[in-house]
């Protein structure tokens, strides 16, 4: 049977909220808060809690690559200076700890940052097409509560949508 | 008379069109001052390629002078850099909401006078021609750049923090640059569809977002100070008197800062006088500005006086004989001058009614730069005057070269920054919505009269409705 | 390459070029055979070079410097047939040092603004011509000069070039041989004469104790220089470290390195030297039985006080300057330019004398110069006397041809002898020089001598009063212009032209030297046959000869002295300083030495001016303003350097810059203080006083920076030189 | 592999100049100088000038300091001693101080080099690889004798004139502009001094190698050769002034001994000794 994307913009957010939390309470069976994909203008750590916590990943993605840089780029120096003796002592030693340190934490920041912004651009589904319901006006001032779920459910949403004076209502097929 | 941060009624969607007029038909003053930029900066190539041609020796440069402006004016762009870093990093992670409406412009600073910066090295090396040699790339004849030089420490620092800051600025902008796509036409909207990298708001990019935003503040806090400390290192990890400075790192931390925040202070009333974005850069946060800047102010105070102190206790003769003639020889006169910019004129950020006069601020503003600039050639140049060989003392003013080449760097950074803010949104219009949104549902009316209301002021505040806009 | 295709002068032009460019390639980004830190060896392949040609590989070969009549002994490296560095040659007198003077003698012969062929006065300005041409002109200009109307006017000369010119001249019937050196020895050496009988004794700063010198300059330009420094090394500063005294009214090398420098107000040396003497008789209890009575009563009159009257000089100093002739015996006092230059000149050096005589130095520290078997190549030494004197007999128009070598009289004459409209009077004058100095300016005919690195010759030292060297100059390389000739081939061949008995058969002044020397008597062979002698010669760079030792006798004559007058409205003393960088002149286009500080103020490229704090204060000048300084001759303008070094009444510029001529690095930087010399003479041996002259300073009011080289002039308190007394050292590194 | 080569070597990568550095020196050239000897006549600035190509610049370049004296020959006045009257005339004569490049064993100039263009090299030189140099200038900077030169113009186009150039030593290069540059103690002649001794293989013996400056000085205060070398004279001289490398203050058995080396209190150990001036009084 059909898979349906229904998106409702609500301009009020607590409206949206409490239809995200009936949702949750399973107000329509079959359709659990995990198919809801909220559309916002702005961020809402309050949200989390309505939408129950979905984690991020991107952490990993900094602490992999600060470490990397860490390892690496002392590595990368001491072998430099190891291989390539000819090199100006000033009368220190040939891998001197002091100016490695000071290169190697520089490089410890510029690979987590990398990583992270890579770790970032994967998780949050960047650089993909937009949604064929997004909306402009997510990006103004309303809210987009968007589900995909069956056909026979449908119905029931716009109504819980009305309920909470949805200002527009878009749909469509998916697949 | 401002009283708030922001008014929490603005309606979202003026927020959005405010911005996005600031960022189109440029008038005839925009395309004035551009004009003057590029014209500052051909002055400077002029003099580059003439010095390029000949050889440093038109720049007055000289035995042992060997270091002057270009040096000065390297530190100098470095430190300006920090501000926008502090606004966006260190205000974001302890919640300083004020910040929202200014950083952006501040994080923009940033990244430009970090390009502003990076000129100049390689504009004062002999042969420039070899500059990628400071990179450790692969050479079949296996030479490596040593990595005991501080320069090298540079290079490095000034790359990492010029990736960060720029990623930083970018990732913070995504849903701005989403906003823009929305609202542009043409070869606007082709742009900001590629920048926005489809953002469409929903919640796991939002959520993802907060995470990377707060995970970069954090990277950026210490590589900023890093960095600042590094370049700091280019003299205290030297022999000379006046370099061989303990306190310097922090030192050069404290002017980077506090140069940062009076330029944001400058470009803050630029910006809201000539954008007329009054609703967002209010009176108020230029307020919280100031105080910050004389806080700061009053630190890098606190460590000139730390280190004269400490050289005059110390038993260091030449040291403390470097240190006289910065007060009473021929440097001295610029030297009193930076003193009193730095330490002295501050105080003005002390006053209420100054504070909230912004013509008075905008050349206070002004002044503590110069300030900030003469510290950085009162660092670099006594030191090479007067140092440990008496035979090699000498003083040297700089030629006509090397002050066009200063000021050129001044149009180029001018150039960027307005380029920038005719393609990219210099207030955040999300985190303008964000600040008035918790603003509305957190604060109440009194609150909002505790905390911002004078007797002065009229009562007429409307009743904030529970309706989004 | 077989020399016959290519000529040696463009071989060695390829060369150079080859070495500059390589050079100049290797200073910019591709990589070098030549690296600083390991200098890589680069295989050059062996082309079969000519002579002493060999790629890569450098050669040293003995030659003579003639940069200052000093004539020092020299090596000069040969590398692909350039000369590249010279250095003193061991063996001779100046051992293997050299002074700056000497290091920068090869920018001369490299000089870009040598005279590379024989000029002609054409329509009033000097025109190129050709070999035949000028030897044409001196056919019909020079040869049919009647006897005794031609003359010589030359530098410092000996050897065997003096040989031929005095040969020359007997032939045309002149004794009018004018040997002129702007910076000579000449009262001090006509009072030797009359005292000791001998011109130029030995002084042996070695043997001496204490050295009292009234401005004589040994270390810098007095005599011999670096031979004197090696003693003054070697013994006086060594284990048993003598003093050194040094009394002038401006700082010299010498004071600059004296335990106690004195500055006695100018001409007043010998009233000095009598105040010393007479605190060494009555104090000191030195026996005065060596002195004749008269000079003793002479003394008597100067007591200390009216002596610290007249000259200037405390009491106490010369007490202590009397200790310190006492305690170290034998001692040495010796007299020089700032002694000598003034109408009392001669009585200066005699009391100067009188000194050694009381202390018993003659026959200790004063020994007599060795006569020698080849008197004829004996150095002529020069004075000013001569200067003037062909001054008047040019005026008198006496003469109708005048030939000028290795002198500069009309750089160095000062303006009252109007030197130049005087030699104008002369109708043909020939000018044989490697440059284009104010004298060549002036002359009809100039015939492009040789670089003393190009010639053969031969030349001995003026002051080489223990040995009998006679150093040889040989060829470092091939003449860098074709067109130029030797002074000795130009010599000959014109005895040869005017059919002079016993030059027709050699064909060249090289024939000539070397049967010269075959025909050596067999004690300076040395056993050695003709070419082992000639060779053995050349290798070593001199010969020395057999000496037989002379002996000195003493009659002191009278040490009576002129009172002091004071100056009237001229009431400062000019100092003519001779300094070791532009000596009298002759190295202002050497651009290596005009970029060398000046051993005292550190000032480059440029004249100055020496006062006094105090002076300078009075005139309220300051380091780098122009001053005026004007004598009744005229004035000069030049920057200011204020310090301790120069007498209170007394303004020193230094001679040798101010040139119109002489090429692109001497024309028009500095002032010639020689010109605004006051016409007076020493009353007894007719030099030019040119310590004489009073002037008058003025402020100009124009101000500009020094070219001075160093900031702070004292040592702000640290330990870059820290002075420790000679008893210390004496009780440390005492012998 | 190189993270083979770290690990085995660590220790000996981890060696400062006080255990001796990483590597063992051929030589130690160094230097002792007179004062007491030296005149201040300048002759071995000028032979200086003629063995290393240096440049003349001319007045004005000179003046604005922009000259290339490698060695330069300075010249101090006595100050009156703290509270000491003040003497009318510089009674004492004149302090003079020819200062070379001192190839500092710890030379400040080499860590802060960011190419690597100045090194130590196995003979104890603190050599400057002029090719390498981009003239950042920081080595002088960092120089507390200033003892080193910037090439500030190509002043090879101006200083030799044909037939100037054809004095131009062959040994060596001519340096181009944005090249810092400095004494190299005659690097040259102690590599031809090196390869003739190898070509006779035998060791180089103390006097085979002798710098232009030392060479030429008339009063022989210069004395140049191996630190290394116990029966060379320099080594003797500074045993006779109980002088010694490595150290920041010479604890000395005599202390009227006159040897010294000058700012050695930096902790740059310089190869360069000098011997106090010595006046009467």
């Amino acid at each position: 049977m059909k898979r349906y994307y229904v998106m409702g913009l609500f301009s009020n957010f607590e409206e949206a909220f409490s239809t995200i939390s009936e949702i949750r309470q399973h107000a329509i069976p079959g359709v659990t808060v995990d198919d809801v994909t909220l559309k916002s203008p702005i961020e809402h750590p309050e949200i989390e809690e309505v939408l129950g916590d979905r984690g991020s990943p991107v952490p990993k993605f900094t602490l992999f690559g600060a470490i990397f840089g860490m390892v690496f780029g002392f590595l990368f120096l001491a072998a430099a200076q190891a291989n390539f003796l000819v090199q100006p002592q000033g009368g220190k030693a040939v891998i001197p700890l002091p100016s490695n340190i000071v290169l190697t934490y520089e490089m410890l920041i510029l690979f987590g940052v990398i990583s992270t912004v890579i770790g970032f651009f994967i998780n949050a589904r960047l650089m993909t097409k937009r949604h064929p319901l997004y909306s402009e006006k997510v990006s103004l001032d309303q809210v987009g509560v968007m589900l995909e779920l069956d056909e026979k459910n449908v119905d029931s949403l716009k109504e819980l949508f009305k309920k909470h004076k949805v200002l527009e209502i878009r749909e469509e097929v998916s697949q | 008379m401002q009283t708030k941060d922001i008014n929490e009624n603005i309606a979202w969607a003026k927020i959005n069109e405010d911005v996005l007029r600031s960022m189109e038909n440029p008038r005839m003053g925009y395309w004035v001052a551009l004009a003057c930029c590029i014209a500052m900066i051909s002055v400077a190539v002029v003099a580059e390629i003439y010095q390029y041609q000949v050889g440093m020796g038109p720049s007055n440069l000289n035995w042992p002078h060997m270091w002057d402006l270009y040096i000065a004016t390297f530190v100098f762009w470095i430190g300006m850099s920090h501000s926008g870093t502090l606004l966006s990093a260190i205000l974001h992670i302890i919640q300083a909401d004020w910040r929202k409406p200014i950083y952006r412009f501040a994080e923009a600073m940033t990244t430009f006078s970090l390009m502003t910066a990076g000129l100049f090295p390689i504009i004062h090396l002999g042969r420039v021609w070899n500059m990628y040699w400071v990179l450790p790339y692969v050479s079949d004849r296996g030479i490596w750049p040593n990595f005991r030089s501080p320069l090298v420490w540079d290079a490095f620092a000034i790359t990492t923090y010029l990736t960060s800051s720029a990623l930083f600025l970018f990732i913070g902008m995504i849903p701005d640059l989403a906003i823009c796509r929305d609202n542009a036409r043409g070869w606007r909207q082709k742009l900001y569809t590629v920048l926005s990298m489809g953002w469409q708001g929903d919640d796991r990019q939002w959520r993802h977002f907060r995470k990377i935003y707060l995970l970069m503040a954090c990277f950026l806090i210490p590589l900023a100070v890093s960095v600042h400390s590094i370049v700091s290192a280019d003299f205290a990890m030297s022999i000379m008197p006046g370099w061989h400075v303990t306190t310097f790192p922090p030192y050069f931390v404290a002017g980077a800062l506090y140069s940062g925040c009076a330029a944001i202070i400058t470009l803050f009333i630029l910006l809201r006088y000539f954008f007329r974005f009054d609703e967002y850069m209010t009176i108020p946060i230029m307020e919280k500005t100031c105080k910050l800047t004389f806080a700061i102010a009053m630190v890098w105070t606190y460590l000139n006086i730390i280190e004269f102190a400490a050289t005059w206790y110390g038993h260091d003769m030449v040291a403390k004989e470097l240190l006289i003639n910065k007060f009473i020889g021929p440097h001295a006169p610029f030297f009193w001058a930076m003193l009193f910019l730095g330490s002295v004129l501050p105080f003005t950020l002390a006053f209420e009614k100054l504070r909230r006069h912004l013509p008075t601020m905008f050349v206070v503003s002004l002044f503590l730069n110069l300030g900030m600039w003469l510290e950085r050639w009162m660092i670099v140049t006594p030191t090479l005057s007067y140092s440990y060989q008496p035979f090699a003392w000498d003083v040297m003013w700089p030629s006509m070269v090397q002050w066009s080449i200063v000021f050129g760097s001044f149009g180029w950074f001018g150039m960027l920054f307005l380029i920038f803010v005719k393609v990219f949104p210099s207030v955040s219009m999300y985190e303008v919505k964000e600040m008035v949104f918790h603003r509305r549902h957190y604060h109440s009316d009194e609150v909002a009269n505790k905390l911002h209301r004078r007797a002065s002021d009229d009562q007429s505040g409307a009743e904030p409705t529970r309706e989004g806009a | 390459m077989s020399g016959s295709d290519i000529n040696r002068r463009d071989f060695l032009k390829f060369m150079g070029l080859g070495g500059v460019g390589a050079a100049t390639l290797s200073g910019c980004d591709m990589p070098t055979t030549v690296t600083l830190e390991e200098g890589k060896e680069k295989v050059v392949a062996y082309l079969a070079p000519e002579e002493y040609a060999i790629p890569g590989i450098g050669v040293t070969f003995a030659s003579t410097c003639q940069q200052c009549p000093s004539g020092c002994g020299v090596h000069g490296r040969v590398r692909e047939g350039r000369v590249l560095k010279l250095e003193g040659n061991p063996e001779a007198m100046n051992g293997k040092g050299l002074c700056q003077m000497g290091q920068a003698s090869l920018q001369g012969h490299y000089n870009p603004d040598r005279i590379t062929q024989p000029m002609a006065r054409k329509g009033g300005s000097l025109v190129p011509v050709s070999w035949e041409d000028a030897w044409e002109l001196m056919r019909e200009k020079a040869s049919g000069t009647a006897q005794g109307r031609s003359a010589w006017f030359t530098g410092t000369v000996s050897g065997h070039q003096s040989v031929l010119l005095a040969a020359l001249n007997k032939a045309w019937g002149s004794k009018d041989h004018y040997v002129y050196e702007a910076i000579n020895n000449a009262v001090g050496e006509s009072v030797n004469e009359a005292v000791l009988g001998d011109a130029a004794p030995a002084y042996r700063l070695d043997k001496a104790k204490a050295i009292l010198s009234f401005g004589a300059d040994f270390l810098g330009t007095w005599m011999s220089p670096v031979h004197f420094s090696r003693e003054y090394a070697a013994k006086f500063r060594g284990g048993d470290r003598g003093v050194l005294i040094q009394v002038e009214p401006k700082m010299t090398l010498t004071g600059a390195n004296a335990d106690l420098w004195v500055a006695a107000r100018p001409g007043t040396e010998g009233v000095v030297a009598l105040g010393i003497a007479n605190v060494l008789l009555s104090k000191n209890q030195v026996d005065g039985k060596r002195l004749p009575q008269a000079a003793l009563d002479v003394i008597s009159q100067y007591s200390v006080n009216k002596v610290t009257e007249i000259t200037g000089v405390a009491g106490d100093t010369l007490v202590r300057i009397a200790e310190y002739l006492k305690e170290r015996s034998p001692s040495l006092v010796l007299s020089g330019d700032s002694a000598h230059g003034h109408v009392n000149g001669y009585q200066n050096a005699m009391a100067a004398m009188m000194l050694n005589v009381l202390l018993g130095n003659v026959g200790k520290t004063i020994e007599a110069s060795n006569s020698v078997v080849f008197g004829e190549l004996k150095a002529k030494r020069g004075n000013s006397k001569a200067m003037l004197d062909f001054a008047s007999a040019a005026d008198a128009g006496k003469y109708d041809v005048v030939f000028f070598m290795g002198a500069n009289p009309v750089y160095t004459a000062p303006t009252h002898l109007a030197m130049a409209e005087k030699i104008a009077k002369v109708p043909f004058k020939v000018a044989l020089s490697m440059f284009v100095d104010e004298t060549t300016m002036s002359a009809d005919l100039v015939l492009p001598v040789q670089s003393p690195y190009e010639e053969w010759g031969t030349s001995v030292a003026p002051y080489q009063p223990k040995e009998a060297a006679i150093s040889m100059s040989q060829p470092l390389m091939k003449p860098l212009s074709a067109e130029t000739k030797s002074l000795g081939d130009i010599l000959l061949s014109m005895l040869k032209y005017h059919g002079v008995k016993g030059y027709e058969g050699y064909e060249d002044y090289y024939a000539y030297l070397r049967s010269e020397l075959d025909n050596m008597p067999a004690s300076v062979k040395a056993g050695k046959d003709g070419d082992a002698f000639w060779s053995s010669a050349v290798q070593k760079g001199f010969i020395k000869a057999p000496t037989k030792p002379g002996s000195l006798n003493i009659n002191l004559g009278d040490v009576k002295q002129g009172g002091y007058q004071a100056g009237g409205d001229y009431p400062m003393h000019l100092v003519p300083a001779s300094n070791q960088t532009m000596y009298d002149g002759r190295n202002a286009n050497l651009p290596w030495l005009q970029e060398a500080p000046d051993q005292i103020t550190k000032i480059f490229w440029d004249s100055w001016v020496e006062l006094h704090p105090k002076t300078a204060a009075k005139l309220g000048v300051k380091e780098g303003d122009f001053v005026r300084v004007e004598s009744d001759q005229g004035a000069i303008e030049a920057q200011v350097y204020i310090y301790k070094g120069v007498h209170v009444d007394a303004v020193a510029v230094p001679m040798g810059r101010g040139h119109e001529g002489y090429g692109r690095y001497a024309k028009g930087n500095g002032v010639n203080p020689l010109k605004i010399l006051s016409p007076a003479v020493d009353k007894k041996s007719g030099e030019l006083a040119t310590h004489a002259t009073r002037v008058r300073i003025s402020k100009t009011g124009r101000s500009e920076e020094l070219p001075r080289l160093g900031g702070s002039e004292v040592q702000v308190g640290r330990r870059l030189v820290s002075t420790v007394s000679a008893d210390v050292f004496r009780r440390t590194e005492g012998a | 592999m190189s993270l083979k080569n770290i690990l085995e070597n660590w220790s000996h990568y981890r060696q400062t100049i006080e255990d001796g550095g990483h590597y063992e020196y051929e030589h130690m050239w160094g230097m002792a100088i007179d004062l007491n000897k030296c005149t201040g006549c300048n002759a071995c600035s000028v032979a200086c000038y003629a063995e290393n190509n240096l440049p003349t610049v001319g007045k004005d370049r000179m003046r604005k300091g922009q000259g290339m004296h490698w060695l330069r020959m300075e010249r101090y006045w006595d100050e009156p001693e703290m509270g000491g009257e003040e003497k009318e005339y510089q009674e004492r004569g004149g302090s003079f101080l020819p200062m070379m490049c001192q190839q500092c064993n710890a030379a400040t100039c080499e860590p802060v080099c960011p190419v690597a263009a100045t090194y130590h090299t196995p003979d104890g030189l603190n050599a400057q690889v002029y090719n390498r140099c981009i003239g950042s200038r920081y080595c002088s900077n960092n120089c507390p004798y200033r003892l080193r030169y910037f090439n500030f113009y190509s002043y090879y186009e101006e200083s030799w004139p044909e037939p100037l150039n054809m004095q131009l030593n062959p040994d060596l290069s001519v340096r181009d502009k944005g090249v810092m540059e400095k004494c190299t103690f005659c690097i040259q002649r102690i590599r031809t001094g090196k390869d003739k001794a190898s070509r006779e293989d035998r060791t180089v013996q103390d006097g085979d190698i002798v710098t232009a400056c030392a060479q030429t000085c008339p009063t022989e205060a210069i004395v140049f050769g191996d630190l290394l070398d116990q029966k060379s004279q320099v080594t003797k001289l500074w045993k006779a002034q109980q002088v010694e490398l490595g150290k920041t203050k010479q604890d000395k058995a005599n202390t009227e001994l006159r040897g010294y080396r000058v700012l050695e209190g930096l902790n740059t150990d310089p190869c360069v000794m000098y011997m106090d001036r010595v006046r009467e009084a």
